[in-house]
């Protein structure tokens, strides 16, 4: 592999998942707008956000962690897309993918958080470590139904080589995860909700509550890396789900149309519900979704064949 | 202060430090004590233009209910108003927005915490004055602790009279606003730096208990 | 016991407590505002004495406020305790008279807990002192008040506008009756 | 086997077993550590007629060794040797116990052994 | 002529000389009479000793026959090699303790006489082979007591000495009595000839005769019930007099029952029972005693019974030839250290336990009270722990597996009360100060050279078993460091870094395989925490380095082990030396104890698995663990669950936070990185013996698997839920080797690695994160992270410490700790334990809360203004940490040169299933590059940290303070209410809190509470009154009657 090109691709791969990033991030305001009877924000809005924000003209800083904060989570943003094949086959949109397996992106999501949670608790401001304690223990619960999803695709598989879980489900819609193994989608997509922070999930930032929480001392360029991080990061997990559990993509419109679809999903809960309470999502996550993590389990266990 | 003028941006570090008179000696260590100093445009031309048009077009509100006029920004939000499709969002932390509404009356409590609110958020900043009591204190002009000209107090960039304005009239005022944005009038944090001692002496004449710094960084 | 029933053995029984008052603790005056409220006037000294009576004694448990009036001309204060009896659904207002120069009055707050908060707000206010109320030197509502109590009648509010905050030219101010009268009602002229 | 063939030792014998308990029986119901002293010297006293009992034949000779006296009928010397030496160590023993009672008496001007039992547990 | 002039027989003669002639000297020169007493002691030291010495050369045993007729028509005296140790040694503490009391003896001829008297007819009783002629001694022996006990007429001494007189006239009544009718069946007083016609001792005459002799012998033993008169004798009678009373007569009566055993065939469980009874019930009762001398007092009677088992437990079984050891060893070690306790008691001042604090004044004294309490407790290099170990080896030989129960169970209460006094006395203040000076050093040095003695006897006895040289190396290093310990700490760290880093060189090279692995942890883990001691400057820390010495060379040894026994006394070796440098810290007293307690409860299960071992396949190689799995799983299953206890597994972890929270603060980092992995060492000792077997344990497995991820959960838990800093670390560690548990209980190839992977890691970073906490508690003096805060401005480098730290364990890449979880999903998976993947996943993701409530609440959010000009931690807490954060990060560029030598050394016993491709590792499931991905990591980083930097160039960024923040509008008042760290997951412990409830601790207490009930009601005996106390010994009497005809 030739190092020059590879990361020449990367950096494609960032661009396009940037902008794709922003323009979902969008499109999703815009979707809810329009359910709402608005006309919403206008398609490019996100790209402004984001370059007002760096075009602030001052900016404090608490101390070194704080600065390396952001820094820390578009790290693991970028980082998170490194290690995910974005488009089976592609050679472009293919990434550093050999460097490691499911577990090192699994393991590699917390990069960012924890630099985020580091920077945020210099800040000073008692919301942060609030929101990060409130995602933390939310993030505790949600991991065991995605835990048990993904043991259960690695069950289903024998592999934890993502792009051998995407090789896998090629052929036909029916070999789709989603057919083959439906309980370990259904726990899966409940730790989705609670990863993509919308209610009744959104504790962390928890309008009302600790409005914002964590990033509410980060502002200017800081913010504006932590927007870029959004976009990234969102399509990054969107990626590892639709890998994951929804045949993959072979080409950049079904990538943009499946992870599209995907978020719908938490977007469209989320505008029906209201925000549980922290130890109520514990609870919820801990109950069902896990009860369904189990079932896929021993459903592979014992009935699975593939 | 000189030098700050000729090289901005690269001092961490202020000469000269507030007094933070309305603290004890131990709280003095807790706040920041340096001065603001102003920034200067970007010095190619069309960057700052580029800059005040997105900044125009992506006005982040902060969310902060000064008096009754608050109630007038909520509707803003609605499908009937949808100030979103201008690009105006609330933000709920002073640190990451760009626009303060100081919607009514303003009780001299209410002052103090949006003096602090103002000089939190990071500029360029925009003030707008929303309804007659934030011009001359309309109705409650001689309340014992009602103040009257906001301008006095921070740097207003825009009024917006009435008593109260409805949200159209907010929605106008926003549109003024972003035209003002772009002709690069709106130099509202600027001033406040420049004529930091004037809006300092205003404040703390009817801030009586001034128990925070002089600057809130 | 329908309503009216009610009412009549409200009545009654707000007639009897004021005799029984009035015979116990000296009521000078006594008034009979609705059925569900009374109003009684008693001594400086022997408010704590009523109010622990009517608390412990006749189910005034209930503290709903205490304010003011000031009564500049005749040169007292007037103090209405206002007690709510949740059985019979009753009220009753104890009033007491006090003296304008150096006001102070016995702090109740042993009988409510929450009588701190109205004395801390009178005194604030009205200047008038509770010794022994918890926290009642300290700020309530206002910060760094620094001139006399604003609620006092002798307290200029136009005057420590001008003197406080800045005034805009070009205000104009008009009479609100006059205005009123101009605008809105011009049919009914001078009366 | 035990046999109780000897009428003399036979009656020796019972009255000792019988004094080791009323000795016993004296030292456990009597408060009083004089009277307990009593009981021991029962008690041993009763231990000595056992010895003797258990030596003696009847109609036996005097242990003396003589031609004449055939081994068998001879009065077995040895316990009666031995109980001159257990009278003895009694004697010492009982002093002993005595001294104990002056002593106490003394120190706690009380000679009931429930006035003994400041240490326990 | 020598030996006419060393005749045994001498003693009795001289002493009955000295007896006539004292009074007559005494008149005259009172301390010309004191010479004589002391010369004939003397004298009698020098013909045991004489005679010890010839015999242990090979010399016949010494018969004396007297009045020139062949035993039996004559008494005959027999001066053997027993009788000569035992002689030798009530001799020796017999001038001693004259020496010691000489004070009180002086006064008066007839006390030196009576001692004299008292002396011989020990003397006599143990020579004498003729059963009368034993009465005789008895009652001289019994006379003399009953007189010295009440030498002071003091109330006390004179109510005990007078049920002291009721008790021992009835026993020597009984005595007689069964003397008399033994020789009425048999016509023989001596024992010799009894036990040659012992068939003609029939019928329950026969019986009665030998229930009236043995328990006499028993009750002047002191057996449980029928011996609270001896109890109040120890504690009434003058110390020097207790102490011989303990020793001295007890032996002659121990010795005496040694005699008449072989008539005693068919009472041997019986006796064995009523010493066991004995040994458990006094342990039991001791748990209670408060008073110091009635507490030596039941330890003795404890011993007393322990030594009575043994003696009838080895004779039952016909394991004659180990009673020297066991019994000699037991009776040696109880003789040493009580006649050393006696006399400490007499110098003390007051009665309760705490008033032994008195002894720091002198810390001589305290280090020998600390031996002796060893010594007493059965742990190495003492004689009791040869003697114990010999036997319940030979016991488990015959499948005694109740006997081995109650003794290891009562050998723990011992523990248990032995170690609660002296932490007492450690740690509580006396208000009275210890009088020394009036006395010299002749009530001190005794105990001093006993101390010694002891030491010399455990070497002695460590001889008679097959051990490497090195295997008592951990306790003369630390003997010789303590000499030093006077010097400045500087110096003491310098010499106790050498010591180490010899041994290293020395150990390292010479093992293989997983022990080599252990060994480059452990001993260079121990020598960087070791640089760290000197960190609190000007603070002298008296014992650390030698302890700390011996710990690292008990674990070395622990690793060079080829022997169950090598590695059972270095097991027991470290668990002292650990013990004691636990009890270092300031309010360390309880926690030590709780964690001695169960270390030796471990440490006991593993000494039965061993044994059962042993009994399995009769060897003592640790090889022979292999062979005996073939046979039961039980072993196994002890070995674990003792191993377990010192990793602090699940429900016997209560120790653990304690334990380290009280400790000082560089040591916690010592105790959880690396005495922690001892226990993960057994673990893989037992597993490689194993492997064979492993197949076949998948239950067990399977259990112990859940039973370590529980463990990390809960431990995770309960770490999040923490606001003490070192309890929150302590539970991490808990949670943290739940899963080296767990992956060990996977037992392949990758699990293996896992495990020792994990335990690298968790080396290094629990290493790195108490160094750098012990700093910051250095610095801040609080443990409570809701009094921190802010610490980052102040101590950059040990945040950096702590966040590396924390990166590590949580297992995000690009660091090490990813390698981790890593091999612990890829073994779990291998293994097909899905679920339990499920689990693991849970747990990690728990360990998340407490490691950024860690970081944060103590570095991060609002600083205290008090705290606002701490320092940086001292430098040197930062070599070390420094050290720890570059091996971290070197391993986690190059994680092959960690992985392939584990997965070389676990190869031999699991087949390899990882592939290399350059820095690529490829197992069955998945693949790895390290390398790769922290170089990719490293790039990205640099991506938007210059992105920021260019930005900022375009700013005016001001550097604000802590209080510079948004505050709804309003300004914060005080750090301590802005900063958001008290009970940080509140709603966490809403949700799933009930997991955390401390059952374990309530369970444990509940069984302290029961061991003390159970005490209390035992102790319901001692009424303290003289006929029921002359009761119980007539109850007793029968009782054993009636169990022998029973039987």
């Amino acid at each position: 592999m030739n190092w020059a090109l590879s990361i020449f691709y990367y950096i494609v791969t960032v661009l396009v998942v940037l902008v794709y990033g922003l323009l979902l991030y969008a499109f999703i305001a815009k979707t809810m707008a329009r359910v709402q009877g608005r006309i919403g924000i206008p398609i490019y809005q996100p790209f402004l956000d984001i370059i007002q924000t760096y075009g602030r003209r001052t900016a404090v800083t608490h101390g070194y962690m704080f600065d390396l904060g952001p820094v820390f989570r578009l790290t693991g943003g970028l980082g998170t897309l490194a290690f995910i094949p974005v488009i089976y086959g592609s050679e472009i949109f293919g990434n550093f993918h050999f460097a490691g397996d499911l577990l090192l992106v699994m393991y590699f999501i917390f990069f960012g958080q924890l630099g985020m949670a580091l920077g945020a608790g210099e800040s000073g401001h008692p919301y942060a470590p609030m929101g990060i304690a409130r995602g933390l223990a939310q993030m505790t619960a949600f991991e065991v139904p995605f835990a048990l999803a993904v043991i259960a695709v690695f069950m289903q598989y024998e592999t934890a080589s993502i792009t051998e879980i995407v090789a896998a489900q090629q052929g036909s819609i029916y070999n789709w995860t989603l057919f083959t193994n439906p309980f370990a989608v259904l726990a899966a997509m409940f730790a989705f909700l609670g990863m993509s922070m919308y209610p009744p999930f959104d504790l962390v930032t928890a309008p009302n509550e600790i409005p914002i929480g964590p990033p509410t001392e980060y502002h200017s360029a800081y913010l504006s890396l932590l927007q870029t991080n959004r976009a990234i990061f969102a399509g990054a997990k969107l990626v590892l789900f639709m890998n994951l559990f929804f045949g993959g993509a072979t080409n950049l419109p079904i990538m943009v149309l499946k992870t599209w679809a995907i978020y719908m999903i938490p977007v469209l809960i989320g505008v029906a519900f209201p925000r549980f309470k922290v130890e109520n999502s514990i609870r919820f996550f801990l109950g069902v979704p896990t009860l369904v993590g189990i079932i896929a389990v021993l459903y592979m266990q014992y009935w699975g064949t593939v | 202060m000189n030098k700050q003028d000729k090289n901005p941006g690269n001092n961490r570090e202020n000469l000269i430090k507030l007094e933070n008179a309305g603290l004890t000696a131990e709280e003095q260590q807790l706040f920041c004590d340096a001065v603001p100093v102003p920034y200067e445009p970007y010095s190619l031309e069309f960057v700052e233009r580029f800059h005040n048009w997105i900044r125009a077009n992506s006005l982040w509100v902060l969310a902060f209910g000064t008096g009754c006029g608050a109630i007038e920004l909520n509707p803003l939000m609605t499908s009937r108003f949808d100030a979103n499709r201008f690009g105006v969002m609330m933000r709920p932390t002073p640190r990451q927005a760009s626009v303060l509404i100081v919607a009514g009356y303003s009780s001299v409590k209410t002052l103090k915490r949006i003096i602090r609110s103002y000089e939190q958020m990071q500029g360029p900043k925009f003030v707008i004055g929303l309804g007659i009591c934030t011009i001359n204190g309309g109705m409650y002009y001689d309340s014992y602790n009602t103040i009257n000209c906001l301008d006095r107090y921070i740097p207003v960039d825009l009024y917006i009279t009435g008593c109260m304005p409805r949200p159209e009239a907010l929605l106008a005022g926003f549109m003024e606003l972003k035209r003002k944005i772009k002709a690069g009038e709106c130099d509202g944090a600027n001033r406040y730096v420049k004529d930091f001692d004037w809006y300092k002496a205003n404040q703390k004449k009817v801030i009586k208990k001034w128990d925070m710094p002089d600057y809130n960084w | 016991m329908g309503y009216a029933g009610l009412q009549l053995v409200n009545t009654m029984f707000m007639q009897e407590l004021c005799e029984r008052m009035t015979r116990q603790f000296d009521c000078d005056q006594v008034m009979h505002q609705k059925d569900d409220l009374s109003f009684l006037r008693v001594d400086r000294d022997r408010l704590e004495s009523a109010l622990m009576y009517l608390k412990t004694h006749e189910g005034f448990v209930h503290l709903s406020f205490v304010t003011v009036i000031d009564y500049i001309e005749d040169g007292f204060f007037r103090l209405n305790y206002m007690l709510y009896n949740y059985d019979k659904a009753t009220n009753i207002g104890v009033q007491v008279d006090i003296t304008r120069e150096n006001p102070s009055m016995h702090s109740i707050h042993h009988l409510w807990a929450q009588g701190w908060t109205y004395q801390r707000e009178l005194k604030e206010m009205y200047g008038i002192d509770f010794p022994g109320s918890p926290r009642v030197d300290e700020e309530f509502v206002l910060e760094g008040w620094d001139g006399i109590p604003p609620m006092l009648r002798e307290f200029d509010t136009a005057k420590f506008c001008e003197d406080r905050f800045a005034k805009r030219d070009g205000r104009e101010s008009q009479d609100i009756k006059q205005t009123m009268r101009d605008n809105l009602y011009p049919e009914r002229g001078e009366s | 086997m035990f046999e109780f063939n000897l009428p003399l030792a036979n009656i020796v014998l019972v009255t000792g077993f019988l004094l080791i308990l009323s000795g016993l029986w004296a030292m456990f119901i009597h408060k009083n550590i004089i009277r307990m002293i009593i009981g021991f010297s029962l008690m041993d006293t009763g231990i000595h007629m056992i010895m003797v009992a258990l030596g003696y034949i009847t109609g036996g000779t005097a242990p003396i060794f003589d031609d004449a006296v055939d081994g068998m009928q001879m009065v077995d010397p040895v316990p009666s040797a031995l109980v001159l030496t257990a009278i003895v160590i009694g004697l010492g023993v009982t002093a002993v116990m005595l001294s104990y009672a002056v002593k106490i008496h003394q120190a706690k001007n009380s000679l009931s052994i429930d006035d003994c039992a400041e240490q326990k547990w | 002529m020598v030996t006419e002039l060393l005749s045994p027989l001498n003693i009795i003669i001289i002493a009955l000389g000295a007896g006539f002639l004292l009074p007559l000297i005494h008149a005259r020169s009172p301390r010309f009479a004191g010479q004589v007493m002391f010369a004939s002691l003397l004298y009698f030291v020098i013909i045991s000793a004489y005679h010890f010495y010839t015999l242990i050369g090979g010399a016949p045993a010494v018969e004396i026959i007297t009045a020139g007729i062949q035993p039996p028509f004559a008494i005959n005296l027999r001066f053997g090699l027993a009788e000569a140790f035992v002689l030798l040694a009530v001799n020796t503490a017999a001038l001693f303790g004259a020496r010691y009391m000489f004070d009180e003896l002086r006064e008066h001829a007839s006390a030196m006489i009576l001692f004299i008297v008292w002396i011989m007819g020990i003397n006599g009783m143990v020579m004498t082979r003729d059963l009368f002629n034993l009465f005789i001694f008895v009652e001289i022996t019994a006379v003399s007591s009953f007189v010295l006990v009440a030498m002071r007429a003091n109330s006390i001494a004179l109510s005990a000495g007078f049920k002291y007189v009721i008790a021992g006239t009835m026993a020597s009544g009984f005595l007689l009595l069964g003397t008399m009718l033994l020789y009425y069946q048999t016509g023989t007083l001596n024992i010799d000839d009894l036990i040659i016609h012992q068939e003609m001792i029939t019928g329950p005459f026969g019986t009665a005769a030998l229930m009236l002799v043995l328990g006499a012998i028993l009750v002047e033993l002191k057996p449980f019930p029928a011996n609270g008169w001896g109890l109040d004798v120890y504690q009434a009678a003058p110390a020097g007099i207790a102490a011989l009373l303990s020793v001295g007569v007890s032996a002659a009566y121990l010795f005496a029952l040694y005699k008449i055993l072989p008539l005693l065939t068919s009472f041997l469980p019986v006796i064995a029972a009523t010493g066991l009874l004995t040994f458990v019930a006094s342990n039991f009762i001791g748990l209670r005693q408060s008073d110091p001398r009635r507490l030596l007092g039941y330890s003795s009677v404890g011993q007393l019974g322990l030594m009575v088992t043994a003696l009838a437990l080895l004779t039952k079984f016909s394991l004659t030839e180990y009673i020297p050891l066991v019994v000699g060893g037991l009776f040696i070690s109880h003789f040493l250290a009580k006649a050393g306790l006696f006399w400490l008691a007499g110098i003390i001042k007051g009665s309760e336990l705490g008033d032994w604090s008195q002894l720091r004044s002198k810390p001589v004294l305290i280090i020998a009270f600390l031996f002796l309490i060893t010594a007493l407790a059965g742990l190495p290099p003492f004689p009791t722990f040869w003697a114990k170990w010999q036997l319940v080896m030979s016991l488990m030989e015959y499948q005694q597996h109740g006997w081995v129960f109650f003794i290891l169970l009562g050998s723990l209460l011992e523990v248990v009360y032995l170690f609660r006094w002296f932490g007492k006395a450690v740690s509580s203040q006396s208000d009275k100060a210890l009088d020394i000076s009036s006395s010299g050093n002749r009530q001190w040095l005794p105990v001093v050279l006993f101390v010694g003695l002891l030491l010399a006897c455990g070497q002695v006895m460590a001889s008679s078993f097959d051990l490497p040289v090195m295997a008592l190396l951990p306790v003369y290093a630390g003997l010789l460091l303590m000499l030093i310990d006077g010097l400045g700490e500087r110096l003491k760290q310098i010499a106790s870094l050498l010591v180490i880093i010899a041994y290293s060189v020395y150990l390292i090279p010479s093992l293989d395989g997983l022990n080599w692995i252990f060994g480059l942890m452990l001993l260079p883990g121990s020598i960087l925490i070791l640089i760290a001691s000197t960190y609190q400057q000007g603070t002298a820390r008296p014992g650390f380095y030698p302890l700390f010495v011996m710990l690292v060379l008990s674990l070395g040894t622990l690793l060079a082990a080829e022997t169950m026994l090598g590695f059972f006394l270095a097991w027991e070796l470290m668990t002292v030396s650990s013990y004691l440098l636990v009890s270092l810290g300031k309010k360390a007293t309880r926690p030590s104890l709780v964690y001695l307690v169960f270390s030796i409860a471990g440490a006991f299960l593993i000494l039965f698995a061993f044994a059962l071992i042993y009994a399995q396949t009769g060897s003592m190689q640790l090889s022979a663990i292999g062979q005996a799995g073939i046979v039961s799983n039980w072993p196994f299953i002890l070995l674990l669950s003792g191993f377990f206890i010192k990793m602090g597994g699940l429900g016997v972890h209560v120790w653990l936070p304690d334990a380290y929270a009280e400790c000082d603060d560089d040591f916690t980092a010592m105790m959880s990185s690396v005495v922690s992995k001892a226990g993960v060492f057994g673990l893989f000792v037992v597993g490689t013996q194993m492997t064979a077997q492993l197949n076949d344990m998948d239950t067990i497995l399977t259990v112990v698997g859940w039973v370590g991820l529980i463990m990390a959960l809960a431990g995770a838990i309960m770490a999040a839920m923490s606001e003490d800093i070192k309890h929150l670390l302590a539970y991490s560690s808990i949670g943290q080797l739940g899963y080296i548990v767990t992956t060990f209980a996977i037992a392949n190839h990758t699990g293996w690695v896992a495990a020792m992977y994990l335990a690298v890691n968790h080396l290094l970073y629990k290493g790195l994160i108490f160094l750098a906490i012990a700093g910051v508690l250095y610095r801040v003096k609080t443990r409570y992270m809701y009094q921190m805060g802010g610490l980052i401005k102040n101590m950059p480098i040990s945040f950096i410490s702590v966040l590396i730290g924390i990166i590590t364990i949580s297992g995000v890449p690009p660091l090490l700790g990813f390698g981790g979880k890593w091999l612990l999903y890829n073994a779990l998976l291998e293994r097909g334990w899905y679920l339990q993947a499920g689990l693991a996943f849970f747990a990690s993701a728990v360990a998340f809360l407490y490691l950024f409530k860690l970081i944060h609440t103590i570095f991060l959010g609002q600083r205290k203004s008090e705290h606002e000009h701490v320092k940086e931690a001292p430098l040197a807490l930062l070599i070390p940490q420094i050290t720890f954060m570059v091996l971290i990060m070197a391993f986690s560029m190059f994680p092959n040169i960690l992985i392939q030598p584990l997965s070389d050394a676990v190869a031999p016993f699991m087949a390899s299933t990882f592939t290399w491709e350059g820095y690529l590792l490829i197992t069955e499931n998945g693949y790895w590059n390290g390398f790769l991905v922290m170089n990719i990591v490293g790039v990205l980083f640099m991506a938007p940290a210059i992105l920021l930097w260019l930005v900022s160039k375009k700013m005016k960024v001001q550097k604000v303070k802590q209080f510079n923040i948004v505050f709804a509008a309003e300004r914060p008042f005080t750090p301590a209410t802005t900063h958001y760290a008290y009970n940080f997951y509140a709603f966490y412990d809403k949700a799933i809190g009930f997991l955390t409830r401390p059952d374990a601790t309530r369970f444990w207490n509940g069984v302290s509470e029961w061991g003390h009930t159970v005490g209390a009601s035992l102790r319901r005996f001692y009424t303290g009154n003289g006929q029921t106390y002359a009761g119980l010994i007539l109850f007793y009497i029968g009782v054993m009657y009636l169990a022998v005809r029973t039987l």
